[in-house]
C-alpha cells in the first residue's frame, strides 16, 4: 500500500541519526550537512504526501503489518500533513543559519539532537496512537533539553534543568492518563479511544483529560507548565529558539487540537462537558491567563530573546482561546494563526541573531541606529513583527480578524475574553514598535561582523512567505479550510482509521 | 504472604518519604535504591517477571550508580 | 524572610497535593455502574485489545472487525484462536514464548524503536554536557574488589548475553540485559585503577547495532509493505531459533544499550575521550 | 490472594509524595530523586491495571500454557519503556546537574544567579 | 476605477523611493504632480454615485474578505478637499525638504498615507475601511518619528490611544457581523438594520456605538483622548503638521458622519420608545457635551501652551469640539454647520501651520518668546498668519465666520442654550491665544539673531499664498462649498439648507456673504487709506531711553528684553491652577502606563523566582484552572 511509506518521514531519520556518530567520527560538519539533508528529504517527501491527501482524503500508514486498533498506526490527513510539512519547513531554514554558525566540539551531537527533535515533533503530528506519542514526547524534551544546553552558559543549563523537571511531572501525569485510559477503556489507539470516550464514567473521563492536559501544555507552553519560558529562550541561541517555538510550541497546540477536538471532542460541538467540568471553559481560562502573562511580562522585558520568549508564549494562549471557543471559525482561525506564527515568529528570531552579533548585546537599548549600519535586517525585523502584531496585508492580519470574529460570535462572557485578549495585543503592538522606532533611530553603530549569505536567504525566504500569505492567503485557505474540517469531523477520523462508523 | 505485601508497601512509602527528607544525599539515594528493589520486589509477585528484572538491574542498580557518580561531582549536603 | 516564603510555598504544595489526591482516589473508587471505570477486583482481560496479544489471533481479530464492523466492540471473544502449546505450535502469529517480548518488539516495535532513539539521544546529552569532565579519583578499590573485578566481569558479561538473547523465550531481554552488562563495565571502573575510556569503540558498536534494528525494519518496509514486519518465518514456539525477526531484534537493542549505558557510565565517571 | 486496591492506593500516595517533594524542595539532586520516584510510582500503577487475580506471568513454558490465567502483558510492556525513559532522562538531568554545580558551586537553586542572569 | 487610483499610488510611492538621494525637489515635485492627476481623476468621478468595486481576497470558515471601493457623496467630498490641500502642502515641502535627511522615507510612507486616505473615503464595507484605517495608523507613525531620537515619546501616546482606538471598533465590527439580526460587512445596510434592533434590543446598539465612538473620538481627539495631538503636531516633520491637523484628525469625524449621525438619525425616525432632549436623542445630547467640553478644554490649553506648534494643535482640538457638537445635534443646519466647519478648518489651519512651518524653516525655534519682529522680515508668511487667526477667530470677511454662523444658527434654532454659552466662551477664548501668537511670533521685538531673517523661497509662498486665496474666496461665496455638502446631508435623511452661491438662509434669518465682505473689505481700505495719508511716523528705538548717556549694551538692555511674551497668560493659568492639579487627564495617563509596567514587573519576577516561589504560583494557576472548570 503506497501510504505505508509515509514511515519513512519517521525511519528514514532514525536510521540516520543512528549512524551519525559514525560520521562525526570522519568530521564534525558532515554531519551539520547531513542533518540539512535528511529534513530537506523529509520536507520534500511530506510535502508529496500532503498533495496526496488533498487529493484523495486521509490515509492511514500501518506499522508491522497489524491493522489499527491493534497496532500502531500514522494518520495522514490534511490537518495532520500540514502541520508536518510546516514543521520540517521551519526546521529547514533554522538549519541553513545553523549550517554556518562557528564549529564547537559538540556540533556532532547537536546535530543529532536537532535531527531527532524536528523527526519527533514530525512524528507527534502523525502518530495515531496514544503511547507511541507519548514516546515522542519523551524525545522531543530531551532533545530540546540539548539544543537549550547547546549555548553552555550558565543561565542555558538553569532553563534546561527547569524544563526537563517540568518535561517529565508533565510525562508522568501523561503516563499516568495513559494508564487510566488503557484501565478502562483497554485499548491504546486513538481512534478506539475516540469511538467509546463518551461511554466513559464522567468523573474517571474528567481525570483523564485534566491529567492529559498537565503532559502536553509544557510543550505548548501554556500558563502554569511554562515557566521554563524564559531562562531556556534566554539561554540557548536565538536561532535556535525559532525551532524552540516554531517547532515545539506548534507540536504542542497541534496536539491540543488534535485531541481536544478529535478525540476527546464529542462529534460535531467539538469539545463537551464531561461529568461536571467544562472544558471550554478551562481551556479558555488557560488561554487567557497565558496571553496576559505573556504580554505584560514582556513589555517590562528588555533583552530581545525574552521579549520573543513572553511573545511567543501570548500568541500560544491566543491559540489556545480558539480551542476554547471551538466553533468552526474559531478552529479555521487557530490552525490560520499558528501557522502565521510559526512562519513570522521563526523570522523574529532568525533576524534576532545576526542583529545580536552585530550589536554585540541582546538588549534592545543597544539596537538604536542599526537601521542605519544594515537596512535590510532592520526591514526584515520590521516585516516579521508586522507579520506578527497583524498589520494589514501581512500574514497575521487575517488569522486576527477571524480570531476576533470568531471570539466574538461565540458571545456571553466571550466579551470579557476578547477584551483581555485585544489588550494584550495592544501591548504587544506598543513593545515592537518600541523595538521597530529603536531600530530606525539616527546614530551610528561600528562593528565587524559580517551577515554570512545563508542568512540572508534564510531571512529573504521567511519575508517573502509572510508578506505573500498577506497578500494572497487564498492558496493557504484551501489547505486550512480541509484541515479544519478533517480536525473537527470525529467519526470520518474513527472510519478511515477503524472502518467503523460511529 | 498477605503480611509480608503490606509490610513491603508500608516500607516503600516509608523509604520515599526518607529519600525525600533526609538532609544527607547519600541516605537519600540509598533510600530511593531500597524503594525501587521492593517495588520490583512487588512487581515480581504481581506476576510480572520481565518488569521485575528490567527494575531491580536499572531502577535499583544503575539509578544508583548514577546518582552517586553526581554527588562525588557535586556536594553530599543538601 | 525565606522560609516563611518556604512555608507558604509548603502549604500550597499541600494543598495541591490533597486537591490530586481527592481527584485520584475518586476516579479510582467510582462505582461500577454509570460508565465505563477502572474494574479494580477482577479486570476481565477480554475488554481489552491485549486478549488478542496473549491469543495470538489479532490477524483474525482484524478479519472479524473488517465484517462485523462496530459489533466486533461488544464480543472480542467470539474471534476463532488456536490453542497454543509450548514447543508445539508451528509459525504461530508472533511465535515468541513470552507475551512481554511479542508485544514489546512485534506488535508495538514501534515504540521500542522510539524508546532506543529515547536512551540514545539521553546518554549524547550526558555526553555532551560532560565532554570536559575530569576523572576525581576515588580511593583505591580494596584487594577483594580489585581481584573480584576481574575474575566476575566475564561471568556477568555471559548472564547479560544470556539473558537477551533469551529474550523471547524467558522473562528479561534488550533492556534488562544491556544494563547487566554496563554494571559490568561500572565493576571494571570501579575495580581497575588505570580504567581507560574505550568511547570510540562503544560509538561504533552502539551505532551499528541501532542500524541493525532500523535496518531490520525497512527490509520489512520494502519486502512486506509496511514497516518492521515479521519478514522470516517465525518457527515453533519455545525454540531458540523461533520468532522470526523478534531476536534479532532484541540482541540489537541488547547490544545497544549495553554499548550505550557503559559508555555513559565511563563519561559519567569522567576522564573524557579515549 | 492480594486486593489490587492496595497496590493502586500505595502506586498513588507514592506519587503525590513525590509531587509534593517536587514542589516544595529547592535542592537540584533532591528534586531529581523525587521526580524518579514520581516514575516508579506511576509504574507500579500502570503494572497494577494489568494484575489479574491469581493470575500467572504470561510466559509460555514448557509446564503453564492455560492462557486463560495469563496477566496482561501490555501494561508491562508500557512500564518496561516507561523505565528505561526514567533512567534517561534520570541521567540527563544529573549531568545537567553536575554542569549547575561547576557553574555556580551551589546545589541550591534559589542561590543560582550568575552574572548573565540580567 | 477607484481601485486603480489607488495603485497607480502604490506604485508613485516605489517610484518616488527610487528616486536617488540626491533628486530631492524631483521626488517631492513628482508627487505633488501625480496628486494632482489624483485630483483631476476625483473630479472626473463627481457625479458617479453609488459605483461599486469589489475585490474578494479569499474566504475561510464562514466569512469571505474582499475589498469594496463605492463612491458616495460624503466620501467623494472629503476626498477630494482633502487632496486639494494635500497638493498644496506638497508644493510648500518640495523645498522645505531641500536639507532634510529623512524625506527619502516620509515622501514614501505620505504618498501612502495618501492613497489610505482616499480608501478610508472610499471604502463602504467595514474590512476595506478598518484595512484602510490601519495602514493610514501605522504610515503616520513612521511619519511622525522618522528616527528622531526624542520624537517616540512624542507619539507613543498617538500611537497607544489610536491602536486602542482600532480595537475597540475591530471588535464593534465583528459584533456586527455577529449579531445574527445584522450578519452583515457593508456600512449603509449595517446602519439600517442597527436602527432595526434597537427597538428590540437597545444594550447591544448601545455598546456597539459606544465602541465605534470610541474610535472616533480617539483619532479625532475628543474630550477623554485630547492630550495626544500637542506632543504629535509638535513633534512632526513641519511640512506633516499642517497634513496632520488639517487632514488626519478629521478622519474621526468622517466616521462620525459616515456611520453614528445616520445612524442617530434612522433611530430618532425607527424607534418611538427613545429618551428624548428636546428633540434629540439623550446620547447624542451627551456626545454634543462631549464635543463641547472638547473645545473649552482645547482653548485653554492652547492659552497655556508656550510652543507654537502645540498651540496651533490645541487650536485644532478645540475647532474639533465645535464640529462635534454641531454634528450631534442631528438638526440638518448642525451637520451642515459641522461639516462646513471641518472644511474651513483644514483650510485655515494648513495655512497657519504653514506659515509657522516657513517661521520655523527661517528660525529653526519654535517657543514663541524666543521669535519677535518676523512681520517685517517676512510679510508674506506674516500676511498668511494673520489671516489665518482672523478666519480661526470667525471675522467676517474670511471663511471662518461663515461655518461658525451656521453653527451658532443651529445651537440657537435647536434651543441648546448650555451648548451655546460653551461654544461660544471657547470661540471668544480663541481670540486671546490668536492674537498672542500674532504678536509673540510677527509682532513685538525682533531678536539680534534673526537679522538677517529673509522671507521663505517663492516655491513656498505659492501654498501660502494660495491658502489666502481660498480662504477670502469661501469666506466671500460660500456657496461653492455648501452645496456639495447639501448634497450629502440630503443623501442622510435631511432636508439640505437652501443656499446660493453668496447667499446663506438659516432658520433665523439669513445672510448675504458678498454684501457682509465686501463691506468689510471696504472698511479695510478706508482704514489703510487714513494709514496712507497721515503724518509720517517716527520710529522710537527701544533702547532710545534714558540710560544717562552710557550705551545701553553695556547696561545690559537687548530688544528681546522688551519682547513680552514668556509668560502671557500666567494669571489664566493661576486661576485654573486648582482645577488642573485634580483633574489633569494627563497624569491620569501616566498613572496608567505606571502600573502596566509594574504588574508587567512583577510578572516576569514571578518567572525569575527559582524553585520555591515559581512553584507556588504553578500550584496556585493550577488551583484556579481546576475552579475555572467547575464554576463557568
Amino acid at each position: 500500500m503506497k501510504s505505508n511509506y509515509a514511515v519513512l518521514l519517521i525511519a528514514i531519520p532514525l536510521l540516520v541519526a543512528f549512524l551519525q556518530p559514525l560520521f562525526s567520527l570522519i568530521n564534525k560538519r558532515l554531519t551539520k550537512w547531513v542533518t540539512f539533508l535528511t529534513i530537506g528529504f523529509n520536507f520534500i517527501y511530506s510535502l508529496k504526501l500532503l498533495n496526496y491527501v488533498m487529493a484523495n482524503g486521509a490515509q492511514i500508514a500501518i506499522i508491522g503489518n497489524w491493522k489499527p486498533p491493534f497496532g500502531i498506526n500514522l494518520y495522514l490527513s490534511p490537518f495532520s500533513m500540514l502541520f508536518a510539512t510546516i514543521i520540517y519547513f521551519v526546521a529547514l531554514i533554522v538549519l541553513l543559519v545553523y549550517l554556518i554558525d562557528k564549529p564547537t566540539e559538540v556540533d556532532d551531537r547537536m546535530s543529532i539532537a536537532t535531527l531527532l527533535m524536528v523527526m519527533a515533533s514530525g512524528a507527534i503530528t502523525l502518530t495515531g496512537d496514544i503511547f507511541n506519542m507519548f514516546v515522542f514526547v519523551e524525545i522531543l524534551s530531551i532533545s530540546t533539553v540539548i539544543l537549550i544546553s547547546f549555548n553552555n552558559k550558565g543561565i542555558s543549563f538553569k532553563g534546561a534543568f527547569r524544563y526537563i523537571v517540568l518535561a517529565s511531572l508533565g510525562s508522568s501525569m501523561l503516563l499516568l492518563a495513559i494508564g487510566f485510559i488503557y484501565g478502562s477503556l483497554g485499548t491504546l489507539n486513538l481512534a478506539s479511544i475516540a469511538y467509546r470516550f463518551n461511554l466513559l464514567n464522567p468523573v474517571y473521563a474528567s481525570v483523564i483529560v485534566f491529567l492529559f492536559m498537565a503532559g502536553i501544555m509544557v510543550e505548548a507552553e501554556l500558563f502554569p507548565f511554562n515557566a521554563w519560558v524564559p531562562e531556556a529562550y534566554k539561554g540557548s541561541k536565538s536561532y535556535l529558539n525559532a525551532l524552540l517555538s516554531g517547532v515545539v510550541g506548534t507540536t504542542g497546540i497541534y496536539v491540543l487540537f488534535r485531541m481536544f477536538i478529535t478525540i476527546f471532542g464529542s462529534g460535531q460541538n467539538h469539545i463537551q462537558v464531561i461529568g461536571s467540568v467544562n472544558f471550554n471553559a478551562v481551556i479558555i481560562v488557560i488561554g487567557v491567563l497565558t496571553t496576559l502573562i505573556g504580554e505584560f511580562s514582556a513589555l517590562s522585558q528588555k533583552d530581545i530573546k525574552k521579549i520573543l520568549a513572553f511573545s511567543s508564549m501570548a500568541q500560544m494562549g491566543i491559540i489556545a482561546v480558539t480551542i476554547g471557543v471551538a466553533n468552526m471559525n474559531s478552529i479555521n482561525a487557530g490552525i490560520f494563526h499558528l501557522i502565521n506564527h510559526a512562519f513570522s515568529k521563526s523570522l523574529l528570531f532568525i533576524v534576532a541573531f545576526p542583529i545580536i552579533n552585530i550589536v554585540g548585546s541582546a538588549n534592545i537599548d543597544k539596537w538604536e541606529g542599526l537601521g542605519r549600519k544594515n537596512i535590510f535586517l532592520a526591514i526584515a525585523f520590521a516585516i516579521g513583527s508586522f507579520g506578527l502584531i497583524g498589520i494589514p496585508f501581512f500574514n497575521g492580519f487575517w488569522s486576527k480578524m477571524m480570531i476576533v470574529e470568531s471570539v466574538v460570535s461565540a458571545g456571553g462572557w466571550m466579551y470579557l475574553v476578547i477584551g483581555t485578549i485585544l489588550l494584550s495585543a495592544l501591548v504587544e503592538t506598543f513593545y515592537f514598535f518600541r523595538i521597530i522606532f529603536k531600530l530606525f533611530v539616527d546614530k551610528k553603530i561600528e562593528s565587524t561582523y559580517s551577515v554570512h549569505i545563508f542568512i540572508y536567504l534564510a531571512i529573504l525566504i521567511l519575508s517573502i512567505i509572510v508578506i505573500y500569505i498577506g497578500i494572497k492567503p487564498s492558496f493557504l485557505a484551501t489547505y486550512i479550510h480541509k484541515a479544519a474540517i478533517d480536525l473537527v469531523d470525529k467519526s470520518h477520523y474513527i472510519s478511515t482509521v477503524l472502518g467503523v462508523i460511529k | 504472604m498477605i503480611v509480608l505485601i503490606y509490610l513491603s508497601a508500608i516500607v516503600m512509602i516509608i523509604s520515599a518519604l526518607y529519600a525525600v527528607y533526609a538532609k544527607d544525599l547519600l541516605v537519600s539515594v540509598v533510600a530511593l535504591g531500597i524503594n525501587s528493589l521492593i517495588v520490583s520486589v512487588l512487581f515480581f509477585l504481581m506476576h510480572a517477571p520481565d518488569v521485575a528484572i528490567t527494575e531491580a538491574a536499572i531502577g535499583a542498580g544503575l539509578s544508583t550508580a548514577i546518582f552517586v557518580f553526581a554527588i562525588k561531582h557535586t556536594e553530599r549536603k543538601e | 524572610m525565606k522560609n516563611t516564603q518556604g512555608m507558604v510555598n509548603a502549604f500550597f504544595a499541600f494543598l495541591l497535593v490533597v486537591i490530586l489526591g481527592i481527584f485520584f482516589f475518586n476516579a479510582i473508587n467510582q462505582p461500577l455502574g454509570n460508565g465505563l471505570v477502572l474494574n479494580k477486583d477482577n479486570p476481565d482481560l477480554s475488554k481489552r485489545v491485549s486478549i488478542h496479544y496473549i491469543l495470538k489471533n489479532v490477524h483474525n481479530a482484524e478479519d472479524y472487525l473488517a465484517q462485523h464492523k462496530s459489533s466486533y466492540f461488544r464480543n472480542r471473544d467470539k474471534v476463532k484462536s488456536s490453542n497454543l502449546e509450548f514447543g508445539k505450535t508451528k509459525n504461530a502469529e508472533s511465535g515468541s514464548a513470552n507475551e512481554v517480548t511479542s508485544i514489546v518488539v512485534n506488535y508495538r516495535g514501534f515504540d521500542t524503536l522510539g524508546e532506543v532513539t529515547v536512551l540514545f539521544i539521553s546518554i549524547l546529552g550526558l555526553g555532551m554536557l560532560l565532554h570536559e569532565n575530569k576523572k576525581k579519583y576515588w580511593a583505591k578499590p580494596s584487594l577483594i574488589v580489585r581481584t573480584g573485578a576481574n575474575f566476575l566481569f566475564p561471568f556477568i558479561v555471559l548472564f547479560g548475553v544470556y539473558v537477551f538473547v533469551h529474550g523471547h523465550l524467558t522473562p528479561g531481554g534488550g533492556f534488562p540485559g544491556g544494563t547487566i552488562i554496563a554494571s559490568a563495565a561500572l565493576l571494571l571502573i570501579l575495580g581497575l585503577k588505570d580504567f581507560k575510556n574505550k568511547l570510540t569503540m562503544t560509538k561504533i558498536i552502539e551505532s551499528l547495532a541501532g542500524l541493525t534494528f532500523a535496518g531490520l525494519g525497512l527490509v520489512g518496509l520494502f519486502t512486506n509493505g509496511s514497516f518492521l514486519t515479521n519478514f522470516l518465518p517465525s518457527g515453533t514456539m519455545g525454540l531458540l531459533v523461533s520468532s522470526g525477526i523478534t531476536a534479532l531484534i532484541y540482541i540489537a537493542v541488547g547490544i545497544k544499550v549495553a554499548a550505550e549505558l557503559s559508555s555513559g557510565i565511563m563519561e559519567m565517571n569522567g576522564g573524557g575521550e579515549e | 490472594m492480594i486486593q489490587s486496591t492496595f497496590f493502586y492506593t500505595t502506586a498513588i500516595i507514592l506519587f503525590l509524595i513525590g509531587l509534593y517533594g517536587v514542589l516544595t524542595k529547592r535542592n537540584v539532586i533532591k528534586t531529581i530523586i523525587t521526580l524518579t520516584i514520581m516514575e516508579t510510582a506511576v509504574n507500579l500503577f500502570l503494572v497494577t491495571i494489568g494484575y489479574v487475580k491469581n493470575g500467572t506471568a504470561p510466559i509460555f513454558t514448557s509446564t503453564i500454557s492455560d492462557v486463560h490465567k495469563f496477566v496482561d502483558p501490555l501494561p508491562q510492556a508500557l512500564v518496561l519503556t516507561s523505565i528505561v525513559i526514567g533512567l534517561g532522562t534520570t541521567a540527563l538531568m544529573l549531568s545537567l546537574a553536575i554542569r549547575l554545580y561547576k557553574k555556580y558551586k551551589t546545589l541550591n537553586y534559589l542561590e543560582m544567579d550568575g552574572e548573565d542572569e540580567k | 476605477m477607484i481601485s486603480n487610483i489607488l495603485l497607480y499610488t502604490m506604485i508613485a510611492a516605489v517610484i518616488s523611493f527610487a528616486l536617488g538621494q540626491k533628486l530631492k525637489a524631483v521626488r517631492w515635485s513628482f508627487s505633488a504632480l501625480f496628486l494632482g492627476y489624483v485630483g483631476f481623476q476625483l473630479y472626473g468621478l463627481y457625479g458617479q454615485w453609488g459605483m461599486v468595486e469589489t475585490h474578494n481576497i479569499f474566504s475561510l470558515g464562514s466569512i469571505n474578505f474582499s475589498l469594496n471601493f463605492g463612491i458616495t457623496k460624503l466620501g467623494w467630498f472629503f476626498a477630494f478637499f482633502t487632496t486639494i490641500i494635500n497638493i498644496m502642502i506638497w508644493i510648500f515641502s518640495i523645498v522645505k525638504n531641500m536639507n532634510e535627511k529623512e524625506e527619502r522615507g516620509i515622501n514614501f510612507l505620505w504618498i501612502l498615507l495618501a492613497g489610505s486616505n482616499l480608501a478610508i473615503f472610499f471604502s463602504v464595507d467595514w474590512i476595506t475601511f478598518f484595512i484602510a484605517w490601519e495602514i493610514m495608523t501605522w504610515t503616520s507613525f513612521f511619519i511622525i518619528t522618522p528616527g528622531w531620537k526624542n520624537s517616540f515619546k512624542a507619539a507613543n501616546w498617538y500611537f497607544i490611544l489610536s491602536m486602542f482606538g482600532a480595537y475597540a471598533m475591530l471588535v464593534g465590527i465583528w459584533w456586527l457581523y455577529a449579531t445574527p439580526a445584522i450578519h452583515t460587512l457593508n456600512i449603509a445596510s449595517s446602519i439600517a438594520l442597527l436602527a432595526k434592533l434597537s427597538i428590540t434590543a437597545p444594550g447591544t446598539v448601545g455598546i456597539i456605538i459606544a465602541l465605534f465612538v470610541l474610535s472616533f473620538f480617539a483619532k479625532s481627539a475628543v474630550f477623554p483622548f485630547h492630550p495626544w495631538p500637542a506632543e504629535a503636531h509638535a513633534e512632526a516633520p513641519d511640512d506633516f503638521s499642517p497634513y496632520l491637523s488639517g487632514i488626519m484628525i478629521k478622519y474621526g469625524l468622517y466616521g462620525i458622519l459616515l456611520f453614528i449621525v445616520p445612524l442617530f438619525i434612522q433611530i430618532m425616525k425607527v424607534n418611538p420608545n427613545i429618551a428624548m432632549v428636546n428633540g434629540i436623542p439623550v446620547y447624542s445630547y451627551i456626545l454634543a457635551w462631549f464635543g463641547a467640553i472638547t473645545a473649552v478644554l482645547g482653548t485653554y490649553l492652547a492659552i497655556v501652551s508656550n510652543d507654537m506648534k502645540k498651540l496651533a494643535a490645541y487650536s485644532t482640538v478645540s475647532n474639533i469640539g465645535y464640529a462635534v457638537t454641531s454634528m450631534f445635534i442631528l438638526s440638518s443646519a448642525g451637520v451642515t454647520g459641522g461639516l462646513f466647519h471641518v472644511v474651513n478648518h483644514a483650510v485655515f489651519k494648513s495655512a497657519i501651520f504653514l506659515s509657522l512651518g516657513a517661521v520655523k524653516f527661517r528660525t529653526h525655534e519654535r517657543e514663541m518668546h524666543k521669535l519677535g519682529g518676523l512681520a517685517t522680515k517676512m510679510p508674506i508668511t506674516f500676511l498668511t498668519f494673520l489671516l489665518g487667526i482672523i478666519a480661526a477667530a470667525g471675522i467676517p470677511p474670511l471663511n471662518g465666520y461663515a461655518s461658525k454662523w451656521i453653527i451658532y444658527q443651529a445651537l440657537l434654532s435647536g434651543h441648546f442654550p448650555f451648548l451655546t454659552t460653551m461654544i461660544f466662551l471657547a470661540s471668544t477664548g480663541a481670540f486671546l491665544y490668536l492674537f498672542r501668537a500674532l504678536h509673540s511670533i510677527f509682532l513685538g521685538q525682533l531678536p539680534r539673531k534673526f537679522n538677517n531673517v529673509k522671507e521663505v523661497p517663492f516655491l513656498m509662498q505659492i501654498p501660502m499664498i494660495l491658502g489666502i486665496l481660498s480662504m477670502l474666496g469661501i469666506g466671500y461665496a460660500p456657496g461653492i462649498v455648501l452645496k456639495p455638502i447639501g448634497l450629502a446631508v440630503k443623501a442622510m435623511g435631511l432636508t439640505p439648507m437652501t443656499v446660493e452661491n453668496t447667499l446663506m438662509v438659516g432658520k433665523l434669518s439669513s445672510i448675504n456673504t458678498a454684501v457682509v465682505s465686501s463691506t468689510f473689505i471696504g472698511a479695510f481700505f478706508f482704514a489703510f487709506a487714513f494709514y496712507l495719508i497721515g503724518k509720517k511716523r517716527h520710529h522710537v528705538e527701544p533702547l532710545d531711553n534714558y540710560t544717562a548717556g552710557q550705551d545701553p549694551e553695556e547696561f545690559g538692555l537687548t530688544p528681546e528684553l522688551y519682547h513680552f511674551a514668556l509668560k502671557f497668560y500666567e494669571p489664566v493659568k493661576n486661576i485654573f491652577r486648582p482645577i488642573e492639579e485634580k483633574l489633569n487627564i494627563k497624569n491620569y495617563y501616566r498613572a496608567l502606563v505606571r502600573n502596566a509596567n509594574s504588574f508587567g514587573a512583577t510578572l516576569s519576577e514571578m518567572f525569575k523566582l527559582s524553585g520555591a516561589g515559581s512553584s507556588m504560583i504553578f500550584v496556585l494557576g493550577l488551583v484556579v484552572i481546576i475552579l475555572a472548570g467547575w464554576m463557568l
